[in-house]
This record gives structure tokens, C-alpha cells and sequence, in this order.
């Protein structure tokens, strides 16, 4: 049966007899197939791009006509002042969200989950039309004894739910709810012992939180944050539905009147090419940073738990 | 080798009554005890019998369910007053446990602080003590544990014994009554375990007040005034370690100890 | 031509007046008939557009149903789909409509890319809350400075709501102007007083009114010029072709009659754009029309 | 000094004399605030709650009389049917993707990364309209010569990209770029060992990978892909920029004629919610599924290593 | 307790001038090692001094950089033709690998596959074995091993000792002609090394030829019939467990061998 099994794998070889040394001389394999797709692959980019390059439906001369227009630069400053404004009041509201959510009150877990349950479960663009109609729904904002009772204090709502304002507050409660999951996972993340061990120095609730878990938290939450913070730039598009000029929305003031569509999404997607690398860059640069100290991992015996006692002198069983 | 402490008849440590449960598990079915000041108390029993659990209400990371200990005259996480025990918010408790210093078996070090980073936040921030004061502090504890040149390392590049070292004077920074150890070598490889039970020796022959859990018989027998046994929630024998240690009276004393040797 | 004459006209719009008319149906190019029917882009822009509803595929309104019918005139299938309204002129250029409908005004801009089949005559209103301080009439552009207009989204409105604004900063005074992407956010946007006025066509103010009663008003601009508007053909060695036989196929309609019964359909207060003939306006077609102005 | 600190921790307490038996009666703490601020979000929640019933702006017979509409049914079809298919097609790319950016073949994994780079870097919104508007730049699409040659096999482009297919491919190239990030982490998550323990079976690369790593990967992948399907269930109203009547855009074509917007917004996000929370269940239900066999966890020292050697007897150094 | 094989003397595994490094760390240095049919072999020497690095050659985990590794007459990884050795492709160099059976230190088993279908998907897929036969094989080797009734288990749900015995069935199942072992032992709790020692030692007794590296000198002492040192990425002692264990010649043996002691 053995040596059925051999043939199987070997058959095809020539068999060394027990005292021939094996040759030394050693024949490389080849890869034609991997030579081949990566001509190929070479191949159709070079073509694909030429193919771009020519192609006059492209219009380039129009791209770079476009490129720094200044309303298509307005509308990129719009877009990076939503994002950084966006994620910086949704990673705010998203760590109390998530102190929230894992909190022991059960209302205050509860709350939170319902909040992240109803901004997770409905698109950002309805979000975003119901804010810039509040007004239809509540003509004024304020203050007021419940139930029918009179106000105390209040204002017209469009003069609140400015379309700044709606743009910011849409996109803010959103990506607080994906903000606390994120933290959640990273508050999570950091072991008990942790906690633990600040107690047992006197640390109080607060101390411990900020001082000691929210730091390691921060090495599980970064990654993810950076995902979000290109998302957002992405996704902030959608504030054109309240017809706020975002970068894509300038875009598309032009090209409506104009039909010079192709041209300014080209210019646009640049734009948004350009940006999303530039994070990407930093991303990567604060994960390393994140990482300090934790590298060489503060696993105590995990890794060396394999390298342990294997010296032992022990009898076989009989 | 005896310990040269002059065991002044005055407890630090009196365990009450302690009864705790999880869930349906009773842990702690009445646990009494009490540690003199100076007194270095080794704690024996098999795994699952509550020494863990009894440390942990010591310094109140568990609350019991009943009866209470006393530190220095304090209930732990009560404040007693009129007869009856209030429990305390946990801003006060935090800040009571300041009196007990604990080591843990996995060191528990935080990894995005250097080691004097660690040794000094607790104590700046929590007893809102001067830095500089602290770092001078810091680094004759660190000399005492032969660490000085790596107060400026992070726990993830030291040795497990290092860590352990660094843990213990992390938690003497607070200066504390008494200090607890629960199985603070057990998660080291083996030529690491001297340095850190050398460390604490020394700490014991300075007159400090320890709880000691422990399997290192040998330290037990060499370092203890006393040596408790714990068996299925209670003490089952309590005395000096010649006693517990060579002449076991305890029926789950003696079957511990014979696996052992 | 085709001849099949036994081709389903448009099943909703079509009436006594659009049967198929061989010798016009005749003038269509074969890259047309070929398959029996014509792609059409409706933007719902009510009560030019309005969405179809229950199930069927053919939406209504006075321009949608002046389509169907001259489809039926041309025995050509009207095989609609609803699009965006700025995405009308783009998927004419990408050629993936033979025709598109929507209250499509005619202007220059729009006459480099693509070409047109008059078929009515559109005049811009403000549309206002009924408690508005804008007065009755706004004469000229300059008299709108200070206001915040709404447009919608790729419309002609929206372009001379434009030029409204450059003449108010010649003038050192501004408006404000806010796009939206359809006709609904504009007129909520009116309502809740978010823009002091939305600038739009004759047709959609009345549908506006009519839904809202007792909320809206209109007001006259003078200063915006009446609008062409019409049927929007790509640019292709087929336009020349195309737009003739549409022409005449409006042509036909607006002598039977048919014409003004739809348009009475939609115009509660009688329509005042209706066109007298049908024109081809466009920069490639020879003897056509090459600008509005 | 040590009196010193213990004097801060517990002044005010009443000392017990080293003989006093400490009280066995225990008040146990009050929460007044947990109480205080759990009674102000419930009353918050029924104050809201009762404000957005009985406030008629809501139109909440109206939001009953669109909710089973046919339009918006028909739509939900479309949005369902849409997530289905580019999530499949999305996690087939996706693997695809994924095996070809941590492939040793450099060119692949290249064109791997200038994928991720350029279809994660773009906003969804643009690519559909490029897509849409293909046949502006490329009117016919077929098999030529490159470099100018003559077309070989061809047909128009608007003939091949539909709508539906539109729709599809820019959802299913996009999904496939977040996938293959998803599922490059699920494969690097298995352990190398896994793959050597195969490998020394004899089990050829493709064997190893389909019943080796990826079941194991899956557990990883599962997850982060049911928030993929959530997301794409919301972000698949983008396709209404190519008139393609999803959920929402059957909601928009109805109020574009009777302007009801708020009424069938409601609408529209009631099902988004239904939808969400349904999947959420299914989620919850294949995690555990693809627990199964690992949630004892086969880390066969980890664990262990802590409770190991405890029993040591040892001499104390001198 | 000297093994009672009958060491016929045909060497099936010639490992031939082997050298073997990372990045710029000569790991292998020319290791020279035959191995006759039926014979256990015991390879010891301090970590890192390439033991794992051998076994993962002879079963070409890993390319040596110079030199061969024969077994049953064919060279690992190559085809030898014409004077040269020929590199087979991943897929024949993967069939060729069932000649050679692996056992590792972390057992390495298929967690999301039941007992039983760990032992029987290689030999179905890569042999193409029916599933009966495969079944009534796999069970006769789970109660070689006692492990019977766990055929249904998933591995998470095995002791550490089960998982390797398991393991050990699972390479038997591709019926190798060569056993390699690296440290099976030393990733178990101390109770648990025994029983694994035994299903060894048994399959030792059935004639198969196996290379254990291992610190169990125990085992070695009994087991083996040859124990081999290495140092340094070279075999500095070569002979019976009698004279390498008992009475080393070479220095580096000697400290080894004393610090185990
Ligand atoms: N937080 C907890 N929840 C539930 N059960 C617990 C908890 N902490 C401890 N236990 C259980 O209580 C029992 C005693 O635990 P404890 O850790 O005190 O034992 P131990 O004597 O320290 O044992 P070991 O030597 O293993 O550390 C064990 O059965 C343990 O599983
Ligand atoms: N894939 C690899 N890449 C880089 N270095 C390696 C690799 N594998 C092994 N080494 C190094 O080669 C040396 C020898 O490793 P090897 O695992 O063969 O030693 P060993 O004798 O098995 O030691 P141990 O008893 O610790 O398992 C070590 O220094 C190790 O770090
Ligand atoms: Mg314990
Ligand atoms: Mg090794």
C-alpha cells in the first residue's frame, strides 16, 4: 500500500540508487503562464491606456481647462471642510455613543442602540432631505412644556437648519453610528486585565478610561477611522441633494448647462483621486504611529509559550 | 532562613466572615484571616479553590457578598458609620485601594507607556504628586529591581521577568500598606522566575506587609512568617510554613503537597 | 419607411388623430424603424412629464403625450424611460435615446450638441408663498436682486436665473441662487421659505397651485424671454431625417386637432404656448433653424 | 509616608479598632444620576415619540395609503434584486481581486492594487455616470486591433450597457474593491500554519486554498461583508442617477408629480429599516453559523500557557 | 527498553551537503544525515540551532539553498534527469510530499472540519481514495490512538494531547514512508506529554521510520536508535542514544545536555 502511495506522486521521476549522489546541478522552473498573464496584464494597461490618451471623446484639453476653475475649487474646499468637520463631531459623538452602548444602564445601552439601529438602517440621503425639511415637519424649534404645553424658548427652524448646517448635522449623525461601532470594537478590544490593573492603583472611572484603555483603543480604531474619513469624502457628495455645492455638485452646475459631462467628471474624479491618496498617506503614517511601543506586542506569555519548557527529561510510559 | 521581621502583634489585614458566589459558584464560604503588620503570607491551594478571588476582595476589585475586610482599620469599599457599612461611590473606592498594592501573573503593564511613564502616572494623577519628586522616586525603586537603564523602554520589548519587576515597583510607587501577589511567576519561563521571587525577598526583608499566592513551595518555605491553605472556599490550615509545608495535618493539604514532590 | 401599419401606437396618449400616416412615417430613418420603435428620455417635469403610473410603461403630460402621438402618427413604438432631467442632453450625446421629452427649452447652448423639434413656447413665472413680499410683477432682472431664487437642476431657468445674477453684480447687488436636483425639493424649499421664490415654467407654477391650494402665488418676470421648447434629437447622420418627419408629424397633429386637445388637457386656464408649426432647430441640419435668437 | 497617603484615600471614614467586629449591615449606594438620566431619556423618548404622532405634518394617512403602492413595491424589487446580484458578483470580483493582490506575481498584484486605488478612491456616483455615459467615449465596444486596428467582433454600446447592467457593473466593480479588502484580510487572518500543515498532506495550492483557507478566512470575511449587504441595500439608491426606479427613486417620481415628499420619504425609510433589520438578523445568524467548531478556539496554548507549571517547586536564589 | 526493530541497512532518507539560509543568517551549514528504513531517529540541540529547519527540508516546506534531500530514492522538490536536478512544479512537488509524513509542535489540525474529516480529506482529494475505505482506515487509526469516540469532535474541543494524536493519525492516513516530528510534545500541558509519547513509541514499534525532534531526552533514550545533536546548523554527534545521551563527546552536547539535568 505504501509504495502504491509513492507512485502515485513520484512515478514520472528517475530514482536515485542508494549510493548515487544527487546531482547539484539545479534547473530553475520556468513560468511561462505567470510571463504570460503579466504581458497580458502589461499589455491591455498599455493598450487601455493609449486607447485613453486618444480617444478625443475624453476631450483632455477641456480637463485641463476645467481643472482649476474656481467654482470646481470651491466646491473641493466645501467637500474637505464637511469631511474633516464631519468625522472630527462624528468620532465626538460616536465615543459617547459608544461608553453608551456598552455602559451597564440598560437605558443608556438601549437608547444608543436604537439610535445606531435607526442611522445605520436608513440611506444618508433620506437623512439629509428629512433635515433640510424639518421645517415641514416643525416649523419652529425650541423649547417647550411636552404634551401641548407653550414655549419657553425657540426660533424659526430655517434659520437653525441653515443648509451648512443640515449638511453638517446629516452627515455628523451618521457617521456617529458607524464612529461607535468602530470604538466599541476598540474599547472591547483592550483586556480586562488593563482595567484591572489601573484599579488596583487607585485610578478612578475617568482616569482609566482616558489615561489608559482609550490609548490602546486607539491602535484597533485608527484603521477603520481612516476607511471612514475616506468614505466620507466620498459620500459627502450626497449633500447635493440641499443643493450645497460640494465638489461633485460644482461639477455637475456646470456640466448641466454646458453638457460638457464627460471632461468635468474627469476633472472631478481627479480631484477625488488626488485626495483620497494624500489620506491614504497619512492613514498609514498615524497607524505606525498608533503601533509604538506595541510592535514587539505586550502578550505576555502567548508567543513564548511555545518556546517554554521543552527542555524536560521524562520517562515514556511504560 | 527564617525572616527576620520582629512580627509586632498588630493586624493590617483582618478578613471577616467573606462569603462570595458567581453565579451559582460559591467561591468564598467564609473565609477568616488576618495578616500582622510585617507578616509575609503565603497563600497554597489548588486551582479553583478562591485564592484569586479572596486577593481580589482584598483590595475590592470584588465586591462580597458578605462579611467584609478590614485594611488598616478601613472596611474595603464600605465606609462604616452607625453601626451599618455605606458603600462607597467608586471615585472613593478607587481612591481607598490606593492602600493595597497587587501584582498581577500576567504583569498587566500598559504597553503604550514607557516604564517610567507607568511607574509615575498613577501616582501624579491619582495622589497629584510633582513629577520631578516622582522620577527620583521611580528610579531608585527601578534600581532596587536592577531595571534603571530601561525606564525609558516599553513593556513589549522586556522579558516577561522584567515586566514582573517592573510591576512590582509600579505598584510600590503608591506606597501601600500591604502588598498582593497573585501568582506573579507563573506566567514566566522558568530561568525568569528567580529574579522576580528574588525581588520580592528583598521587599520582605524591608518589613512590607504581602499576600502571596503562590505554587513556589520553595519561596514559601524560605520566605513566609506564614503559609495558609486554602481548600474549596476555606482555610483549611493556617501556620508557620515548618508546620503546613513539612508537617501538613489538612487530608487536602497533604495530597497537594505530595503532587508537588 | 415601415410597413407595418398595424404598429401599437403609444396605448395611453393616443387618440382619433394618431394613426399612422404612411407618407410621414415614411420620412423616418431606418436606423428607426428597424426595430419598430423610438427610445425616448422623459424627465418628470409635470405636467410637461409626469411619471406613468399603475403599471404602465407610457408617462403622461402635455409634451409626453404629444410624443405618443406623433409616434402613433409615425407608427413607431414610443418605448419611454424616465430619467433624470440633467441627464437628458448627456444620454442624447451617448446616443442612447433616439428622442427626449421634458419641457426641453431651446437655446444656443444647448444647439452645439443637440437638435429640436419646436413644439411649444414656454413662459417663466415666479412661483412664491401667498404671504410673499414679492411684488406682483418683477419687470427686470435687476428689480429681483436680493431675492434667493430656486431652479432646478440643468433647466433653462436655471440658466437665466444666471445671467439675472451677473446683471444684479454689474449693478453691485447680488441673488442668490440654489439648484436642486427636482422639481419636489424646489417647491418644498419655496414652501418652507428656504428660497424667497422658485423660478419656473408656466406649466408646473399652475400644476404647483393646484396641488397646494391656498399655499403658492405667481408672479410675472418679464425679463426672462419666452422659451422654444420641444423635442430633443442627438446629433448623428440620422437628424436630418429624424427631426423632419417629427416636424411633420406635429405638423399633422396641429392640423387635426389633436394638438390642442392635449394641450387643453393640461392647461386648466387655456394654454397661451401653443406653436402655430412645428420648426427644426438645429446647427447641423441645412435649412434648419441655428439659433433662438 | 505611608500613613501620608493613606490619610488621602480614607480621612473621612470612620477608623475601626483592631478588635472591632465591622458591621454586617450594608447600605448599598444610591444611583441617583443612572435613575436621574435614565428617567430623562425615556421621558425624551415618549415626548418625541408622542410629538411625531399626533403632529399631522407627518401625514401619517398618507404614509399608510404609499406604503403598499406598486411603484414603491416594484422599487423595493429593483433595490432588493440590485444588492443581491452586486454583492455576489462583488464577492466573486472580490476573491478574485484578493488572491491576486497578495499573489507573489508582482504584475498582479499591480494591477490589483491600481484597482483598489482607483475604484476605492472614486465616488460610486461617477462611476455610474461614466459607465452610463460610456458610449460617449467609446460608442461601439468590441474585440480590435489595438493601436488603430480594425474591429474584430463589436456591437454598440448602448446596446450592451442597459441600464440594469449599468447599474449592476458600477455597483459590482465598486463592491469588489471593498470586498477584496475584506477578504485579503480574512485570508492573511488564517494562520501560516494551516497552510504548512496542508501543504505537508500533500494538497496542491488550489486544494489548500478552497478547503483550507477560505472555509477558515469566511469566519473573518463574514462580518464586515453582512455590513457590506447593508450597506449596499442604502447605497444602491445611487443608481436612480441612471433612472433606474429602485426604492427610492420609485418614491421620487411619485412626489415629483404631487410633491408629497415627506409622506413617502417615511415610506421609503420604513422599508429601508424593515430590510436593514432583517438582514442584521441574518447576519447575526451566519456569524454563528461559521462560529461553529472555533468558538472553543482551536489556539491549543494561548489559553493554557496561564494555567501551566503553576506547581513548581523551586529554591529561592540566594 | 531498547527498541526491537531490525534496522535493515538501506538508508531511505540521504540528506546531502544541505545548506539553508535567511536573509543574510546561515541557518544550515552542510548537513549530512542518512537515515536507514524502519529506524527512529532523535535530533536534538538548543533552539535555534536549524533542527526545524532540516525537518522542513526533508519535506521540502522549505528549498535548500545547495545540496539535496533524497528520500526513497528521489530527490525532494526536483527531478533528477540527465545529471541535473529538475524543480518540479508546486503541484508535483505537493504530490511528492505524501512520501513524507509531518507532525508539528502546534498540532496544526483543521478546526473548521470534524475529527474524522481532517483524517480522510487528503487522502480523498490528493489520492482520490474512496470515502469508505478512507472511513474504516481512519477509525482502525483513532482507536490505535483511543480516540474512537471523538471521530465527530471538532478539534477546538480536544485537549492538546488529543489534537496531536489526532494529528499523528491524520499524516499516517496519506500512509507515508518517512515520519518527521518537530517538538510534538512541547506545546502540552505536562500531564498531557505522556500520552502522546506512547502513541509514538507504539508507532515506532510497527517499523516506521521516523525523525523526531524533540527535547524529551526520556524518549530519546528509549525510543530511539540513533539520537543525533545538532549545533550551530551542523550534526556535531551521531550514534546511539547510549553514547550521544549518556556519554557525549562533543562540548556543545555536554553543556546541553547539563543544563537539562
Ligand atoms: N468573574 C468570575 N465569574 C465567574 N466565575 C469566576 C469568576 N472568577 C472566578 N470564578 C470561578 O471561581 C472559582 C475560583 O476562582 P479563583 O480564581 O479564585 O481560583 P484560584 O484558587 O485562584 O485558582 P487558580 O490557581 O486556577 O488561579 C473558579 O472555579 C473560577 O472559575
Ligand atoms: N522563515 C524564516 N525566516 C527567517 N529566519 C528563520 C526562518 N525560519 C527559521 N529562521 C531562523 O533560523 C534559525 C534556526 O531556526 P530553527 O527553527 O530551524 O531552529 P530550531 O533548532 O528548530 O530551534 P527551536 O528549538 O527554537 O525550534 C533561527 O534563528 C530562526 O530564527
Ligand atoms: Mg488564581
Ligand atoms: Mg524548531
Amino acid at each position: 500500500m505504501t509504495s502504491q502511495a509513492a507512485a502515485r506522486g513520484t512515478s514520472s521521476h528517475e530514482r536515485l540508487a542508494a549510493q548515487d549522489k544527487p546531482p547539484t546541478d539545479v534547473v530553475q522552473l520556468k513560468h511561462p503562464l505567470r510571463i504570460a498573464s503579466a504581458a497580458l496584464v502589461i499589455f491591455t494597461a498599455v493598450a487601455g491606456g493609449y486607447s485613453v490618451v486618444t480617444n478625443e471623446n475624453f476631450q483632455w484639453d477641456r480637463v485641463a481647462f476645467y481643472a482649476f476653475n474656481p467654482q470646481i475649487l470651491a466646491g473641493l474646499r466645501s467637500t474637505l471642510i464637511l469631511t474633516v468637520a464631519a468625522v472630527t463631531m462624528g468620532l465626538v459623538l460616536g465615543i459617547i455613543l459608544a461608553t453608551f452602548r456598552i455602559s451597564q444602564n440598560r437605558v443608556l445601552s438601549g437608547v444608543a442602540g436604537l439610535y445606531l439601529w435607526f442611522f445605520r438602517g436608513t440611506p444618508l440621503l433620506i437623512q439629509l432631505i428629512f433635515w433640510f425639511n424639518f421645517a415641514a415637519l416643525y416649523p419652529r424649534l425650541g423649547i417647550s412644556i411636552p404634551f401641548g404645553g407653550p414655549e419657553l424658548v425657540g426660533a424659526s427652524t430655517n434659520d437653525v437648519l441653515t443648509v451648512w448646517f443640515v449638511a453638517l448635522l446629516g452627515l455628523t449623525l451618521n457617521e456617529a453610528a458607524y464612529m461607535a461601532e468602530i470604538i466599541r470594537g476598540g474599547l472591547l478590544a483592550v483586556p480586562k486585565q488593563q482595567t484591572e490593573a489601573a484599579q488596583a492603583l487607585g485610578m478612578s472611572q475617568f482616569l482609566l478610561f482616558r489615561r489608559v484603555i482609550l490609548p490602546q483603543a486607539l491602535r484597533v480604531i485608527i484603521p477603520p477611522t481612516g476607511n471612514q474619513v475616506i468614505g466620507m469624502l466620498k459620500y459627502s457628495s450626497l449633500v447635493s441633494i440641499i443643493a450645497l455645492p460640494d465638489l461633485l455638485y460644482s461639477a455637475q452646475l456646470i456640466y448641466s448647462q454646458n453638457f460638457e459631462t464627460i471632461p468635468l467628471l474627469i476633472v472631478v474624479s481627479l480631484w477625488y483621486l488626488l485626495c483620497t491618496s494624500i489620506l491614504t498617506v497619512i492613514q498609514r503614517r498615524v497607524e505606525k504611529y498608533y503601533g509604538r511601543g506595541t510592535a514587539s506586542a505586550p502578550t505576555p506569555k502567548a508567543a513564548k509559550a511555545l518556546r517554554k519548557d521543552k527542555a524536560r527529561l521524562s520517562e515514556v510510559p511504560a | 532562613m527564617e525572616s527576620s521581621n520582629n512580627s509586632p502583634k498588630e493586624p493590617i489585614v483582618r478578613v471577616v466572615d467573606l462569603t462570595k458566589s458567581f453565579g451559582g459558584l460559591d467561591v468564598l464560604k467564609g473565609v477568616n484571616l488576618e495578616v500582622e503588620r510585617g507578616e509575609v503570607v503565603c497563600i497554597l491551594g489548588r486551582s479553583g479553590s478562591g485564592k484569586s478571588t479572596l486577593l481580589r476582595c482584598v483590595n475590592h476589585l470584588e465586591r462580597p457578598d458578605s462579611g467584609a475586610v478590614v485594611v488598616d482599620g478601613f472596611v474595603m469599599g464600605y465606609r462604616a458609620k452607625g453601626g451599618k457599612l455605606h458603600e462607597l461611590r467608586t471615585g472613593d473606592a478607587a481612591k481607598q485601594r490606593q492602600t493595597v498594592g497587587m501584582v498581577f501573573q500576567s504583569f498587566n503593564l500598559f504597553p503604550h507607556m514607557t516604564v517610567m511613564e507607568n511607574l509615575i502616572e498613577a501616582p501624579r494623577k491619582v495622589q497629584g504628586r510633582g513629577r520631578d519628586e516622582l522620577v527620583g522616586e521611580a528610579r531608585a525603586l527601578l534600581k532596587d529591581v536592577g531595571l534603571l537603564e530601561k525606564e525609558n523602554a516599553y513593556p513589549g520589548t522586556l522579558s516577561g521577568g522584567q515586566q514582573q519587576r517592573v510591576a512590582i515597583a509600579r505598584a510600590l510607587m503608591m506606597q501601600p500598606k500591604v502588598m498582593l501577589f497573585d501568582e506573579p511567576t507563573s506566567a514566566l519561563d522558568p530561568e525568569l522566575v528567580g529574579e522576580v521571587l528574588e525581588a520580592m525577598k528583598r521587599l520582605a526583608a524591608t518589613g512590607m506587609t504581602m499576600m502571596v499566592v503562590t505554587h513556589e513551595v520553595g519561596f514559601a518555605r524560605n520566605v513566609a512568617d506564614r503559609v495558609i491553605f486554602m481548600a474549596d472556599g476555606v482555610v483549611v490550615e493556617d501556620g508557620p510554613p515548618s508546620q503546613v509545608i513539612d508537617n501538613p495535618q489538612a487530608p487536602e493539604t497533604k495530597t497537594f503537597l505530595s503532587t508537588l514532590l | 419607411g415601415s410597413s407595418d401599419s398595424s404598429s401599437a401606437s403609444g396605448a395611453a396618449g393616443g387618440g382619433s388623430g394618431s394613426e399612422k400616416v404612411d407618407k410621414i412615417a415614411a420620412l423616418l430613418p431606418s436606423s428607426v424603424t428597424k426595430d419598430g420603435s423610438i427610445k425616448i428620455a422623459a424627465a418628470a417635469y409635470a405636467p410637461a412629464v409626469s411619471a406613468p403610473t399603475g403599471g404602465s410603461k407610457v408617462p403622461s403630460g402635455w409634451d409626453a403625450d404629444l410624443m405618443t402621438a406623433a409616434a402613433g402618427v409615425l407608427g413607431v413604438k414610443a418605448d419611454y424611460v424616465m430619467i433624470p432631467f440633467d441627464g437628458i442632453i448627456t444620454g442624447l450625446q451617448a446616443e442612447r435615446y433616439n428622442t427626449a421629452v421634458g419641457d426641453i427649452g431651446i437655446n444656443d447652448d444647448r444647439l452645439k450638441s443637440v437638435s429640436f423639434v419646436l413644439n411649444h413656447t414656454t413662459r417663466d413665472l415666479f412661483v412664491v408663498p401667498t404671504d410673499s413680499k414679492v411684488p406682483d410683477t418683477v419687470e427686470t432682472a435687476t428689480d429681483a436682486c436680493g431675492l434667493s431664487v430656486g431652479v432646478l437642476l440643468g433647466s433653462q431657468e436655471a440658466g437665466f436665473a444666471t445671467s439675472a445674477k451677473a446683471d444684479c453684480k454689474a449693478a453691485g447687488k447680488d441673488l442668490t441662487i440654489k439648484t436642486f436636483q427636482d422639481q419636489a425639493t424646489v417647491n418644498l424649499a419655496v414652501a418652507q421659505g428656504r428660497v424667497d421664490a422658485n423660478l419656473t415654467d408656466e406649466g408646473t407654477a399652475g400644476l404647483l397651485l393646484e396641488k397646494s391650494p391656498g399655499k403658492f402665488k405667481t408672479v410675472e418676470v418679464p425679463f426672462v424671454p419666452v422659451l422654444p421648447t420641444g423635442f430633443a434629437f442627438p446629433n448623428n447622420d440620422d437628424t436630418a431625417k429624424i427631426t423632419e418627419a417629427f416636424a411633420a408629424a406635429v405638423n399633422h397633429l396641429i392640423e387635426t386637432g389633436e394638438y390642442d386637445k392635449i394641450t387643453a388637457k393640461y392647461f386648466k386656464d387655456g394654454d397661451k404656448g401653443k406653436v402655430d408649426k412645428a420648426e427644426v432647430y438645429s446647427t447641423t441640419v441645412s435649412g434648419a433653424k441655428t439659433s433662438t435668437k
